[in-house]
């Protein structure tokens, strides 16, 4: 891992309270990245936030040497990122957390279950099963019209089902209506989003083996301060979100 | 860097920077990031005498210029930190600071006894944890308690010991004196004060503990007062903390009265930030008039 | 803008927000920016007995997110202020505060006394100051005396006592207990932390005074702590302050248990602070899901 | 006094760390300022820096509507400031403090005593002093060769000494030694600088009429809060730079 500080190649408005920032890396750091590790990123350059901010990786481009994020304004933080221009420097650490654990996949079709927020990191992941010669379908909730982002993008890696909580667009219903409805399964599946989604998901899928990537608020980020844990299903003992994680294979933890 | 030297009991320190509790764990992550050899000294994350697995989550929140934590004193408990972290430590060329924890006074001596059979240099007495039920903070507002901890850990200890005092009291220096009357070869402060913040949709505490411990830049000003108060009545040396993120605050806490100083929270700013204050103190010594570290311990008093 | 009423003693608020003592004066130099009758209430400017020239400066040094004030209670007097500064604020439509301070417990009396006179709605006693040598923060860390000031201006007083709270203090509920079983009508709090900066090229602490109180957004989350643990203890109401700068702090400090909000360093950033949180409270208020400022006091406890 | 949301026209660094910063002001606001007035400046859009910082009106165009502010990067906050380009948001009190005295002053010809950033006011009440015919005499103090700007400037408008500490241009020496070598006077002074230049310029020039503008840490800039007084010369009152001064008369406060 490294503290890499680099700049904004550019940053757009791509739905609701949503921004895609493209960022310069080159291309050796990018090659040591794996689909579902995230960055950590500072906020502003003076003490007002102390605190960096953890988010996903969603893809990289080794040609223009770029790394693209996706996020959402949440609170002052993500709101002062929104701010960020073209050119502007931003300090990140990278590549955090595990990532999805590429090289033991042994399957022939697999399901992206994303919600919201959730959904980027499975676009990067997307783009390296298939290359792998796996078959992806991908099942993408949002809360309503204004907030889907991507759907195209997913569509060049396979089959592509969104639903809205308030069916303004897509399925109406959540991820899980999706997956009954349309009777969709896969040898495994990878999943992204707000706790009770993957909850949901873990239950209905629970004869699959499937991957999780979770969320918890970060002090350090890279597993020195004890505040992102997780309990492990025994409730013995606890993981690490920023480096155990984020993703954890179903059921290994509490959600 | 014989400028940057410091020689306090049990620690030659060869620069007077350390990270400080709870905020670089055992020192393995922030190893990606720079040889820890660089580095004075290293305290490490609370031991306990069994395993312990602290609060719910969230545990931390962002605030103003600073944080709160509600970690909770998790911890693999004290033989595992001997048998599985601490040696990890000894491939680097520093004295390590045990942090000891406990909920009662046997578990305070119990933890520095076990501890005897470790390499550490010297032990940092935390009575003022914030965030947990039993054990820490109350040990740490009470004159007489605070002094009879400090007494048992010293016998039970073959190192030096420096109590960590809690800036959540009236009267710090009453607790500094008391401390000091009973042993303690030196001091370290300030821990957290206490503090919450109230998550406005959900209508409740944010942290799951309720409160939790205030750090980072937001606190110096408060660090900063109870260091120059207790230099004045005490003769034993103090590690200060609270707030540091440059070498410039560092040389605010050697004015103040600090003889070394630890960094905690802005490690999570900038995991680099040790490092860099360690490259920089030389010049910023050498900008305002110093000749060496030792040099500028204690200047900012009135009769310095 | 009924939703923003709140009925306290001797305060009926049109809306809880109030510029914190100190920080406004008498409310003349903030009447250029706007209407001064849209405020819920003002806090003045301490008073003393007589006139008080205050510390030497400088008297306020920056800290991150916070900044720390030694003004020392400069103030012209009881009577003059009485005479010459309370008549400017008759004429705009909000209830005044009169804030109290004394370095003997006769005259904290003799001014409460004084302000018979006048036409303040109530009292706020000033028993936490940090910044002066004698008078102030004694009076505030110690809950006997604090209850035995708050007795004595409660029998001079004609108008409702509020008692502002020292946050430099082990046990704040026991000081707040005390005062309430004193006699006090409300309590006020928090004051300001005592802090200290060392200005490097000096080589001495940047205030003439030494040390200073700490404001500002760094201390809000031990404002809402220790204003959280104050409201589960006591049955009287609670003017808030400590960093407010918007209407979600406002919120925050209503969830934590205030009734009203005062707001002091944040004027010094944007004048019209005050002006600008009671535009937005409404909607913040209808954001978070709460119909009024009554609604949405205490609402952040565990059994609320 | 109003609160003023606006934005950098333009930014330069003329000397050692010193910057000429024009801003944009409407004219119906200019009309309202006077020479020795100040402006006090928001430093960044967070909390950070909860201080406002004054900074004098060195100049005033109505023609283009704009200000100018020339500043030292003297701590964080000036670094800040120093940071600022073109079309850069900026938040102002405006008009802050009394002035010079222009309407009552009977004289013929007047001495401007600077000190380092304490020159930067002069110029514009020089230029509003040629404007009702008085004679103008400028004696300006910095540090050494590389701290010295607006000469040329103040050249416009009448004689121009300048000395430095270190002799490295100009006259070496103080402003004071200026004054005796070069036997000058006037009817008027008026002075702005470090207060030990002041207080030497208050002697040297004890019977001449002068102003002097004085320097003190502030909270609030308008008068509310007591951090930025001084004693009157009795010890038994104070007036607030602020909003008293900064400008006073000589001898009026203890400096
Ligand atoms: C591993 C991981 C990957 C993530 N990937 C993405 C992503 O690709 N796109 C995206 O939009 N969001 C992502 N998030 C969530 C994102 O980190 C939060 O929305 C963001 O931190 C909120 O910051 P804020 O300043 O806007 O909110 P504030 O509430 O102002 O933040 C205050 C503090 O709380 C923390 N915090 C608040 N919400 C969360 C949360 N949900 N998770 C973790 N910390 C939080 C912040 O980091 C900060 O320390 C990810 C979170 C994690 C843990
Ligand atoms: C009426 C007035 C007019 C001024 N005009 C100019 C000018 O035209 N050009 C210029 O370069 N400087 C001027 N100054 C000085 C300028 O305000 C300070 O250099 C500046 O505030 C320093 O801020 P900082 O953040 O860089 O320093 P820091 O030391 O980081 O500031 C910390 C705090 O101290 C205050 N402070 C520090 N030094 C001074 C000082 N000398 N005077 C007042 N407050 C101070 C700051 O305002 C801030 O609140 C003026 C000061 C006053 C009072
Ligand atoms: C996440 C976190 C965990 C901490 N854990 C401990 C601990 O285990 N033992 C201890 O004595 N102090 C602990 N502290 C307190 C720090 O060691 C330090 O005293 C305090 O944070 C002030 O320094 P800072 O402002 O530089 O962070 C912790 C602080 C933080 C932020
Ligand atoms: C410059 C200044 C002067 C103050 N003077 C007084 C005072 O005279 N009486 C008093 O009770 N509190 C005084 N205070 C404290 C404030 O009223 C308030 O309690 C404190 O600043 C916390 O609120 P804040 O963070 O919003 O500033 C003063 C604060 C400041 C910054
Ligand atoms: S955020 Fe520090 S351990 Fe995970
Ligand atoms: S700065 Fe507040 S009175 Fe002058």
């Amino acid at each position: 891992m490294k503290k890499l500080e680099t700049h904004v190649v550019s940053i757009e408005n791509i739905a609701k309270a949503t921004f895609k920032l493209v960022i310069h890396v080159q291309a050796d750091m990018l090659n040591t990245i794996k689909p579902g590790q995230f960055v950590h990123i500072k906020v502003g350059e003076g003490t007002e936030h102390m605190l960096r901010r953890p988010i996903s990786i969603c893809d990289i481009s080794n040609t223009n040497e770029t790394m693209t994020l996706i996020f959402k304004v949440f609170g002052k933080g993500t709101d002062q990122l929104a701010k960020l221009t073209e050119g502007h420097a931003i300090d990140l650490l990278i590549p955090c957390g595990n990532g999805y654990p590429m090289d033991d996949i042994e399957a022939e079709h697999v399901l992206l279950i994303g919600g919201g927020i959730g959904v980027p990191p499975l676009y990067y992941l997307g783009k390296q099963l298939i290359k792998k010669g796996i078959k992806v379908t991908s099942i993408l909730g949002f809360q309503s019209a204004a907030d889907v982002f991507y759907e195209d993008d997913f569509q060049t890696l396979g089959d592509v089902f969104v639903a809205t909580n308030d069916g303004t667009y897509g399925i109406h219903g959540f991820v899980t209506d999706v997956i009954n409805e349309q009777s969709l399964f896969g040898d495994y599946y990878f999943s992204c989003g707000p706790t009770p989604m993957l909850q949901a998901v873990e239950t209905k899928l629970k004869d699959t083996t499937g991957y999780l990537s979770l969320e918890e608020r970060m002090g350090c980020g890279i597993g020195a301060c004890y505040a992102c844990v997780v309990k492990t299903t025994d409730g013995e003992s606890t993981k690490k979100v920023c480096q155990d994680g984020p993703v954890f294979k179903a059921n290994e933890v509490q959600l | 860097m014989s400028l940057l030297k410091v020689e306090l009991p049990g620690l030659a320190l060869k620069n007077p920077i350390m990270p400080a509790s709870g905020c670089f764990s055992f020192g393995k992550e922030y190893s990606q990031f720079y040889d820890l050899s660089k580095l004075g000294s290293i305290m490490v994350k609370a031991a306990t005498l069994h395993k312990r697995l602290g609060n719910d989550t969230p545990r931390v929140a962002e605030t103003k210029s600073g944080m709160l934590n509600a970690i909770g004193l998790q911890n693999p408990g004290v033989e595992t930190i001997i048998n599985e972290e601490l040696p990890f430590l000894a491939g680097f060329d520093l004295p390590v600071i045990a942090n000891v924890a406990g909920s009662t006074i046997e578990e305070y001596e119990q933890v520095a006894t076990a501890l005897r059979r470790s390499d550490i240099a010297a032990i940092e007495l935390n009575i003022s944890c914030p965030n947990v039920k039993e054990g820490g903070v109350q040990f740490g507002t009470d004159p007489e308690v605070a002094a009879e901890v400090t007494r048992r850990v010293k016998q039970a200890a073959n190192v030096p010991v420096y109590v960590k005092l809690s800036p959540n009291v009236t009267d710090i220096v009453a607790i500094a004196k008391a401390v000091e009357q009973a042993g303690a070869d030196g001091l370290t402060m300030i821990n957290t004060l206490t503090g919450m913040t109230i998550d406005l949709n959900k209508r409740r505490p944010l942290l799951s503990n309720g409160v939790g411990g205030l750090s980072g830049p937001a606190i110096k000003p408060v660090a900063i007062r109870m260091i120059y108060q207790v230099y004045e009545a005490v003769n034993i040396p103090i590690i200060g903390m609270g707030g540091v993120r440059d070498a410039e605050d560092v040389l605010e806490f050697l004015l103040a009265g600090a003889s070394a100083v630890a960094v905690g929270t802005a490690n999570f700013e900038n995991p680099l930030v040790c490092s860099e204050i360690i490259d920089d103190l030389p010049f910023v010594l050498n900008k305002y008039g110093f000749d060496s570290v030792t040099d500028a311990i204690g200047k900012g008093h009135i009769d310095a």
